[in-house]
């Protein structure tokens, strides 16, 4: 679509039903998990006595507020196996769901600016390729070749010494993701309750039999949490912890530009991480605050920060104006991985610890953690996932290699 | 005040090098902001000027006030209580004692080549005062450069990337606080109305010596 | 930007210290006498709270000293801060 | 000379007529006078037309005088193009060359020359905005002593009033009452008044974050060392927000047509600007403000006709003025159509009914300006930036503060305060309220008026504004009712947005992209909302998500059983900083370039230099990497060096290492608990090698740790490590262990450490050090002695090695690093010593299988895994150790440290490279992607040519690596596959002969 159009939605969306006494599945959290989740429950397993509550309004989190990065060259095999099958799915997600959500695989490119880097971006490409993810290592004339306005200069304080791209991924369109999966959920017999948040479970010898909300109980079979950054709060009133914690993550957009930026850049090390959506604004996402905070809004020197790498790697940028910043809570685990699997009470289930990265993860995460539920029993895609790695110390540490977020 | 050697101190160093040779020694020390004379002086104006005070001596000082064998005897000074305090020559002309944290104090005093007394000897000394109570005194003298800014805009120049407020009313002279300058940490100190010391460590001093350039420009 | 009240150097800026995460988690007296559950929780679990948080942070770019704060995350109004090894209630200011 | 000035009005206005400042606008040179903006300019000009509108193309005109302006765009040409600047904020200076923009902006690449800086300044009492309202709070903080900072964005003082410079104000007319305040607050000492700055940004803690235009309007060029724009850092004791507010405008057919304004946008250009919008005028109001300017249309000479939606009219007061003034005042009356496509040709008038339905026909009235007003939007921004709660007032039709954020006070229009004695009186009282929060009292001025008496007043002084959301067309539909100008959205997409099932005014915003524009719903979003209100049905809004957190209660669910919500009860979408859109190199400040981040060198870094080093960055340092002689590529220069190290003499730059000096009687107990092994019994004078683990068992650092004395230790830690290792350090002892009596401090920079290594090592030191014993038996391997150098500097010398031939470690207070560098140059001279960089030293270090943390080790790498079991004790605990007795350390398949050696002697595998099983491949060729993953079995971690071995070898981290010793692997790489051989990590030197010389 041209830059100056504007898009087509759906007539129709998702309907707003009140809540029914009684589910087959309760989901709680209406992000792009928890509504991926119910329309693979619904569509894949037959269940559609589903209900997924949302405290506030739809794909209103992290949902809301990504940089809407989409990529599936991570390092170890458990991770990349689970984001290349979401990737697949990102690749027929539009005519799935019947829904233009500007899935644009402009291909995304992580720099390197050093000689630590350049071995931790190879080592991650040659992993890639062998566990069939596309990716590449770009060197700084590529790197401009793929994006002209890069600066691959050396007078730079980091110069772009390379860098890994990947040309399947991309970027989509947030929100139109998430309403593409309420509207076929929503069609497939799924309730979409808004409005309603969770306050408690109902727990009887040891299995969960319903939820208290704001809108009155709600019994159900099963419990599936899809609350991201707030899942410790609803595993404490479930009666167990998860190994997250909750930090304020940013991002800003600036006003619209005619198309300049053709691909997604991300650089760990001088920490821009930008595309230009297709009505021109540049979004980029800003750092990660170093505290816990629920508060959908962080601190400004982080901001401050990002312009600076972003005007140094862009001198293009320079003039840009910062438009809006906002806040998301992301749900950090230790090893920047998810958690995926039952819980510790029976009929209960967690996803959480998507951190930074969990956008790219919806259809994915949704077809795995349905499964999970519809069978009680991890797919394989997320076995590896369960809070039993914390116990074995078998992590799956995305951060110490890989080094690149969102 | 001027520094004086603690007594009775038996130093390999002071011991083994003659008087005359030492001047000879420290002949061939570099600051690490020598290589900049030429672009501070030139970088200075009427209402800001840069400059490096180089050489001075300073002993890395970790000691319980109260409990610190005769430490304060020996410096002939008491330690400072709290955060700002200069305990001794505020304006930087003699030995002064910066409070750092309840138990981390940094002296500062006169180059040796002013003092006569080598900062080996003078750490070793406050070290052998300290006894075996629980701390330490380490020559960290070349650890840090000190940096003097002064003139009428010297506080603007600092303003621009120390988020400290810098009032007099916050910031009386003669007071010393650590803390960022942009993104690099400092020792900040106040030495007279419009004079100022920034003391980085001697990595970063050519790295602060261009920043605080940088932010002197507009008032040259 | 948070300004956070050290006990030992008064208000400075976030930018100055460093976070700990949350306060008040000893080192196990024994680790090898926990289960590999225990000492799992020990190692990857600490409490997420919506509301009032009690915290480590350390003024890296001041006086060194690790120190303890309550924080509301929602609001990040801190309501108390106070040195290791102190009790919340000792120093604690306001409500 | 105003020749060319067609509606510029003989008289009047904030502008310098002696001063006219010529303007090229897309190409055409027009004329205006210093004092005008852009717009103003043009407008005098009697051009309102700006650019078209971003998808449908449509001609628009300015809309307003202020930084709601959703049209008037322009991209400024000059040194760096900057685009989507609002016309009606760039003051015109002299060289002003724009571009009208269709709503979208187009980046410059070139560089950008200008410069720009921050500044951090503390204040008593920070004051936002400078009209009636935060001139008097300012003035009143002022005369207490306080420190004030008072921040406004207009280039001028005063506000709302510059649009009203003859109302009378405590007794003089408001132009004169700006001056003599403005007088006041500059001879104040401790008061900093600011203008073209704008407050963009409140956060906790009352951290006020403003961008000042510093230079562009001097003369467009920035000026050397005169930053173009400076964020302001401003933390406040108190904040005084006097932001004013926004008028909006009303929702009817075609009301895009340019010569359609804002009503006090038209008072604002006739009388601050003396510019003209419009000859014959209709005035179109749901509130008493749009009387003010059909008055001044009036008086510069325009015929007019005020149409005012409520059928009861103006309160009293401004009903008989209207008449005094011989106005013609229809009532129950709207706009319901223009005429014209590129400008107002004329307008369709109509009665409305209660829903905004036209009553009876529209007749059509020749004009060629639209004054709307709709109604006031408090200028909110920064109280909600910091979550302070709105609720909606339905007299003023507004979103107003239900009360200030702590430590902050509202006064003026932001608080729905529309007339000026009332803001000047809320300012006074909210300016001595803020004084004296922060400490200083102060004696309120006489006119203080209770600002709770002004609230009563409220709506009785300023009248009510008629709820008219949107007026229905001649014809129906809503398709050109545009809602919001600059995403051109009209309420047939907010309709479409409620049928599609949106309830949320969130939902709303992103289904439709209503206020995501520049002036971020400014214009548009109080109508939005309102709409909804008429939309949705009681029983649609049940589903009502919330609106903004913490708005009144009626915003998380409407009152039951009403037919339709409230405004409160939708909500607002959030407010975000910043306020108006800044440049991203304004916020970059002078960290950019050079000064992006802070580049550390050691003392010998001039020598590194001026001897051709090229540099690697490791951390913040800048560390020689190898230093190429005239022809010589990295790989011939590293082999040279390779050379000169294990067959002669070479050196090395160590200053980076991280050095710590602990002292305590516990200092062993304190070390044996945080390194895999002990310390405790390590001998005076003697140095020993240690590794560090996390709490989960995996290497975090290492170093070399010297026992200085019975109770004081000296450890080295890695270049990147040092800053991680001390807080490390002072974390345990003071959190964990406080009782332990031992304490540490950095002294990293306090050492230069210069490497010497090779064969012919120890004759370099014999020469460096005459009083020292450097023979084999004199100074064994792991030992340090104190001594004075030949030229009298003192030096601690260690014989450590990191690349096992005989090496000693010179270390030396750093002030005398390049002295004793040179010394070392001229002192190996005649064994050709030889400089090396990191890279050399990577290569024989790989040699021997030394690790490099961060390079063979991620964080999930144990010390065993490393084949150091040698290093872990099993005698005492440390951190770390609990961790191993867990299942995944006991697998079999942990990866482990092995060297690699390719089959292929000469092909060097890039680091990174992955090892597979032979027969894992399949039938992968390595062109393209294989069909399923293969499994891998660790990766390639270091590798090099070894100039001593004569082949190239790698270190790799392999699953049972050191079961598999002999076999034969495949390294994937580049699409190629090649053989490798599984060794024995420690390739030269097995017996460790070499290290004593
Ligand atoms: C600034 C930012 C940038 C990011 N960038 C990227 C990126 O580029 N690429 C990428 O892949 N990922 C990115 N992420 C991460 C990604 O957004 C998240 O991992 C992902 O959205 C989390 O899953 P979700 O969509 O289900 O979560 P959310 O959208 O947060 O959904 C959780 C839902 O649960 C609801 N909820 C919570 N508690 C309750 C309750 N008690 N009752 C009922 N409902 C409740 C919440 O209201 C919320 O709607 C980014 C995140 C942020 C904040
Ligand atoms: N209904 C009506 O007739 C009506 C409605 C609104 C206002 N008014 C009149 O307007 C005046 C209101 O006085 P006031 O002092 O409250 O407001 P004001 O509009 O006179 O002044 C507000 C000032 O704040 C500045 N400002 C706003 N946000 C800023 C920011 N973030 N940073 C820096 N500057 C910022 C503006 O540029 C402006 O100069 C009164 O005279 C009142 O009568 C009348
Ligand atoms: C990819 C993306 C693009 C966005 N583009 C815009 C934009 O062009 N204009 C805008 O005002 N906000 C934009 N936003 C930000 C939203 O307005 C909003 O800030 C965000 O969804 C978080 O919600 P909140 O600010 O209401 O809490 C964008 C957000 C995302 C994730
Ligand atoms: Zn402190």
């Amino acid at each position: 679509m041209n830059q100056r159009e504007l898009p087509e939605h759906p007539d129709f969306l998702w309907a707003n039903p009140e809540p029914k006494r009684s589910y087959d599945v309760v989901i709680v959290g209406a992000g792009g998990h928890g509504l991926a989740t119910a329309y693979y429950l619904a569509s894949k397993h037959g269940i559609t006595n589903v209900a997924v509550l949302e405290r506030g309004w739809i794909a209103g989190g992290n949902m809301a507020r990504n940089t809407t990065i989409i990529r599936s060259n991570y390092l170890w095999d458990e991770s990349a196996a689970i984001y290349e099958h979401s990737l697949k799915l990102w690749e027929n997600l539009e005519e799935e769901l019947g829904y233009d959500v500007f899935f644009s695989q402009r291909g995304v490119l992580n720099l390197a600016h050093t000689l630590q880097d350049v071995r931790d971006s190879v080592r991650r490409v040659e992993a890639n390729r062998l566990n069939g993810v596309d990716a590449e290592w770009v060197d700084p004339q590529q790197v401009k070749e793929l994006c002209p306005i890069i600066n691959v200069g050396d007078d730079i304080r980091y110069p772009v010494m390379g860098g890994t791209y990947q040309p399947r991924a991309g970027i989509a369109k947030h929100d139109w993701v998430a309403w593409g999966y309420a509207r076929r959920a929503s069609e497939l017999g799924v309730d979409i309750i808004q409005n309603c948040e969770v306050t408690g479970f109902v727990i009887d010898g040891g299995r969960v039999t319903g939820v208290e909300t704001s809108r009155g109980r709600i019994n159900a079979g099963k419990v599936a949490l899809c609350a991201a950054g707030h899942t410790s709060v609803l595993s404490e009133l479930a009666g167990f912890r998860v190994p997250i914690q909750s930090h304020p993550l940013q991002a800003l957009v600036s006003e619209l530009h005619e198309i300049i930026h053709p691909t997604v850049v991300m650089s760990n090390h001088v920490h821009v991480y930008v595309s230009q959506a297709h009505k021109g604004e540049l979004v980029m996402g800003a750092g990660i605050d170093s505290y816990n905070g629920y508060g959908q809004r962080g601190s400004f020197h982080v901001i401050e920060h990002q312009m600076s790498a972003a005007v140094e790697l862009f001198p293009a940028f320079s003039r840009a104006h910062l438009l809006r910043t906002w806040g998301g809570i992301v749900d950090v685990t230790m090893d920047a991985s998810p958690v995926m699997g039952r819980s510790p009470v029976d009929g209960m289930y967690v996803n959480c610890g998507w951190g930074t990265g969990g956008f790219k993860a919806v259809p994915g995460a949704g077809f795995a953690y349905a499964h999970t539920i519809a069978t009680d029993e991890p797919h394989e895609l997320n076995r590896g996932f369960g809070l039993d790695r914390f116990v074995s110390g078998a992590l799956i540490d995305e951060h110490g290699a890989a080094a690149v977020a969102h | 005040m001027t520094m004086t050697a603690p007594e009775d101190t038996t130093v390999e160093v002071a011991a083994h090098v003659p008087p005359v040779d030492r001047a000879r020694v420290l002949a061939l020390r570099r600051s690490p902001a020598q290589g900049l004379d030429e672009e501070m002086r030139r970088g200075s104006g009427a209402a800001a000027r840069l400059r490096e005070v180089p050489f001075l001596t300073q002993v890395a000082i970790r000691a319980t006030p109260g409990r610190d064998g005769s430490l304060t005897e020996t410096l002939g000074l008491d330690l400072p209580t709290h955060v700002g305090e200069v305990a001794g020559a505020g304006d930087g002309n003699g030995l002064a004692v910066l409070w750092l944290s309840p138990d981390e104090f940094l002296a500062v005093g006169p180059d040796e080549a002013e003092s006569g007394v080598s900062p080996e000897a003078y750490a070793g000394g406050l070290a052998e005062a300290l006894g075996s109570e629980r701390g330490q005194a380490v020559d960290v003298s070349a650890n840090r450069t000190t940096l003097e800014l002064s003139g009428s805009r010297a506080r603007s120049v600092l303003e621009k990337s120390c988020e400290l407020d810098l009032h007099p009313r916050v910031f009386p002279v003669g007071a010393a606080v650590a803390t960022l300058l942009g993104s690099t940490g400092v020792i900040l100190w106040r030495t007279g109305e419009d004079t100022w010391r920034v003391m980085p460590r001697a990595s970063f001093a050519t790295h602060v010596v261009r920043w605080l350039l940088d932010g002197m420009r507009e008032y040259r | 930007m948070l300004i956070i009240d050290c006990p030992n150097c008064g208000p400075r800026p976030e930018t100055e210290y460093g976070y700990g995460g949350q306060a008040h988690v000893a080192y196990p007296e024994d680790p090898h006498a926990l289960t590999d559950e225990e000492w799992a929780q020990y190692l990857f679990y600490r409490d997420n709270p919506k509301g009032d948080y009690a915290e480590r942070w350390v003024h890296s770019a001041g006086c060194r000293k690790w120190f303890n704060a309550v924080r509301d995350t929602r609001t990040y109004e801190i309501s108390a801060v106070y040195r290791t090894g102190e009790t919340r209630s000792e120093t604690q200011k306001g409500a | 000379m105003a020749a060319d000035q067609t509606r510029r009005i003989d008289a009047g206005g904030a502008i310098d007529r002696s001063t006219p400042v010529e303007l090229v606008v897309d190409g055409t040179t027009l004329t205006g006078f210093a004092g005008d903006t852009v717009a103003s300019a043009l407008v005098a000009n009697g051009r309102l037309r700006v650019g078209d509108s971003i998808y449908r193309g449509r001609p628009r005109g300015i809309l307003s005088a202020g930084v709601e302006e959703p049209n008037a765009f322009v991209l400024v040409h000059g040194d760096h193009d900057e685009s989507m600047l609002p016309a009606t904020t760039l003051e015109l200076v002299p060289g002003l060359d724009v571009r009208l923009l269709d709503g979208i902006g187009v980046l410059d690449q070139k560089p950008d020359p200008a410069e720009y800086d921050k500044m951090h300044v503390h204040a008593d009492v920070a004051v936002v905005g400078a009209g009636p309202a935060g001139l008097a709070a300012a003035r009143a903080a002022a005369a207490t002593g306080a420190r004030v900072v008072l921040l406004e964005q207009d280039f001028r003082l005063g506000g709302s009033l510059l649009a009203s410079p003859a109302e009378v104000v405590e007794g003089v007319p408001a132009a004169q009452w700006v001056e003599q305040v403005r007088a006041e607050l500059e001879a104040a000492p401790e008061v900093r008044v600011l203008i073209r700055t704008t407050a963009f940004g409140s956060y906790d803690n009352n951290h006020l974050i403003a961008v000042e235009k510093r230079a562009e309007h001097l003369d467009g060029t920035a000026r050397d060392g005169i930053p173009r724009q400076r964020i302001w850092h401003v933390t406040a004791a108190q904040v005084v927000l006097a932001t004013g507010a926004f008028e909006r405008p009303i929702v009817f057919a075609d009301n895009d047509v340019p010569g359609v304004m804002l009503a006090s946008s038209v008072t604002t250009y006739v009388r601050r600007y003396a510019a003209l919008p419009g000859r014959e005028a209709v005035v179109v109001t749901t509130n008493d403000s749009g009387y003010a300017a059909a008055h001044a249309l009036l008086e510069a000479g325009a015929s007019v006709q005020v149409l005012d939606a409520r059928d009861e009219g103006a309160s009293p007061v401004v009903a008989s003025a209207a008449q005094a003034a011989g106005l013609r005042v229809r009532t129950g009356c709207a706009v319901v159509g223009i005429d014209g496509d590129a400008s107002v040709e004329g307008a369709w008038v109509a009665r409305i009914d209660a829903e905004g339905a036209l009553v009876g026909d529209a007749e059509r009235v020749v004009c060629d300006l639209v004054a709307v007003s709709g109604g006031w939007t408090p200028n909110v921004s920064l109280h909600s930036q910091r979550q302070g709660a709105l609720h909606w007032d339905d007299d003023l039709a507004g979103f107003v503060p239900t009360a200030a954020v702590r430590n902050q006070h509202l006064a003026g229009a932001v608080r729905g305060t529309y007339w000026t004695d009332g803001c000047r009186a809320e300012g006074d009282a909210a300016g001595v309220a803020a004084a004296s929060a922060a400490g200083f009292s102060a004696a309120s001025r006489s006119t203080v008026i209770g600002a709770d008496a002004v609230a009563e007043e409220r709506v009785a002084r300023a009248g009510r504004t008629r709820q008219l959301w949107v007026v229905e067309g001649r014809e129906g539909g809503y398709a050109t009712h545009f809602v919001d100008l600059q995403r051109d959205n009209t309420a047939a997409d907010v309709l479409r947005a409620t049928g599609a099932g949106m309830r949320s005014v969130e939902h709303v915003k992103r289904y439709t992209s209503i206020s995501t524009g520049v002036d971020q719903g400014r214009i548009g979003a109080v109508n939005t909302i309102g709409l909804l209100t008429r939309v949705l049905s009681g029983d649609d809004t049940r589903a009502i998500p919330p609106g903004q957190p913490g708005q009144d209660e009626t915003a998380s669910g409407p009152a039951a059983g009403a037919a339709r919500p409230t405004p409160g009860a939708i909500g607002n979408t959030t407010f975000r900083a910043p306020f108006t859109p800044v440049a991203f190199a304004a916020l970059a400040g002078r960290s950019r370039g050079d000064l992006f981040d802070a580049a550390r060198t050691t003392s010998i870094h001039p020598w590194h230099e001026a001897h051709g080093a090229l540099f690697e960055d490791v951390g913040q340092w800048k560390r020689p990497w190898y230093y190429p002689r005239p022809g010589e590529d990295i790989d011939a220069a590293v082999a040279r060096e390779c050379r000169a190290a294990r067959e002669g003499v070479a050196f090395m730059d160590a200053t980076t290492l991280g050095k710590i000096e602990i002292r305590g009687a516990d200092a062993g107990e304190f070390l044996n608990r945080l390194y895999t092994n002990a310390f405790k019994k390590l001998a005076v004078g003697k140095a020993r090698y240690g590794v560090m683990c996390k709490p989960d068992g995996m290497v975090f650092d290492d170093g070399v740790v010297l026992r200085l004395a019975e109770d004081r230790y000296f450890a080295t830690t890695t270049t990147g490590g040092a800053a991680r290792v001390l807080e490390w350090l002072e974390e345990w002892s003071q959190t964990e262990w406080p009782d332990l009596d031992v304490v540490c401090t950095s002294v990293t920079e306090q050492w230069s450490t210069i490497a010497v290594v090779g064969p012919r090592s120890r004759e370099v030191i014999a020469r460096m050090a005459p009083d020292l014993d450097v023979t084999r038996e004199g100074f064994g391997f792991m030992e340090f002695r104190e001594t004075v150098l030949a030229s009298g500097i003192p030096a601690r010398i260690c014989r450590i090695t990191f690349s096992g031939e005989l090496a000693f470690e010179i270390n030396v207070p750093t002030w005398y690093g390049l002295q004793v560098w040179e010394d070392v140059a001229e002192a190996g001279a005649d064994f050709d010593i030889t400089p090396y960089g990191t890279e050399t030293m990577h290569v024989l270090r790989a040699e021997k299988a030394y690790p490099i943390v961060g390079q063979d080790t991620d964080g999930t790498v144990t010390p065993q895994d490393l084949g150091m079991s040698w290093i872990v004790s099993t005698t005492k605990d440390f951190v770390g150790n609990r961790s191993y007795s867990r299942s995944s350390h006991r697998a079999a398949d942990r990866k482990q440290l092995v060297s690699v050696l390719p089959l292929d002697r000469s092909l060097r595998l890039p680091e990174g490279a992955q090892l597979v099983e032979p027969g894992a491949l399949g039938d992968y060729t390595g062109e393209g992607l294989p069909s399923r993953p293969i499994p891998m079995l660790g990766h390639v971690t270091s590798s090099y040519h070894s100039q001593a071995l004569g082949r190239s070898f790698g270190l790799a981290l392999v699953k049972a690596g050191r079961d598999r010793i002999g076999q034969t692997l495949i390294a994937s790489f580049e699409g190629r596959f090649a053989e490798v051989e599984v060794a024995d990590a420690v390739l030269y030197d097995k017996e460790g002969a070499r290290r004593d010389g």
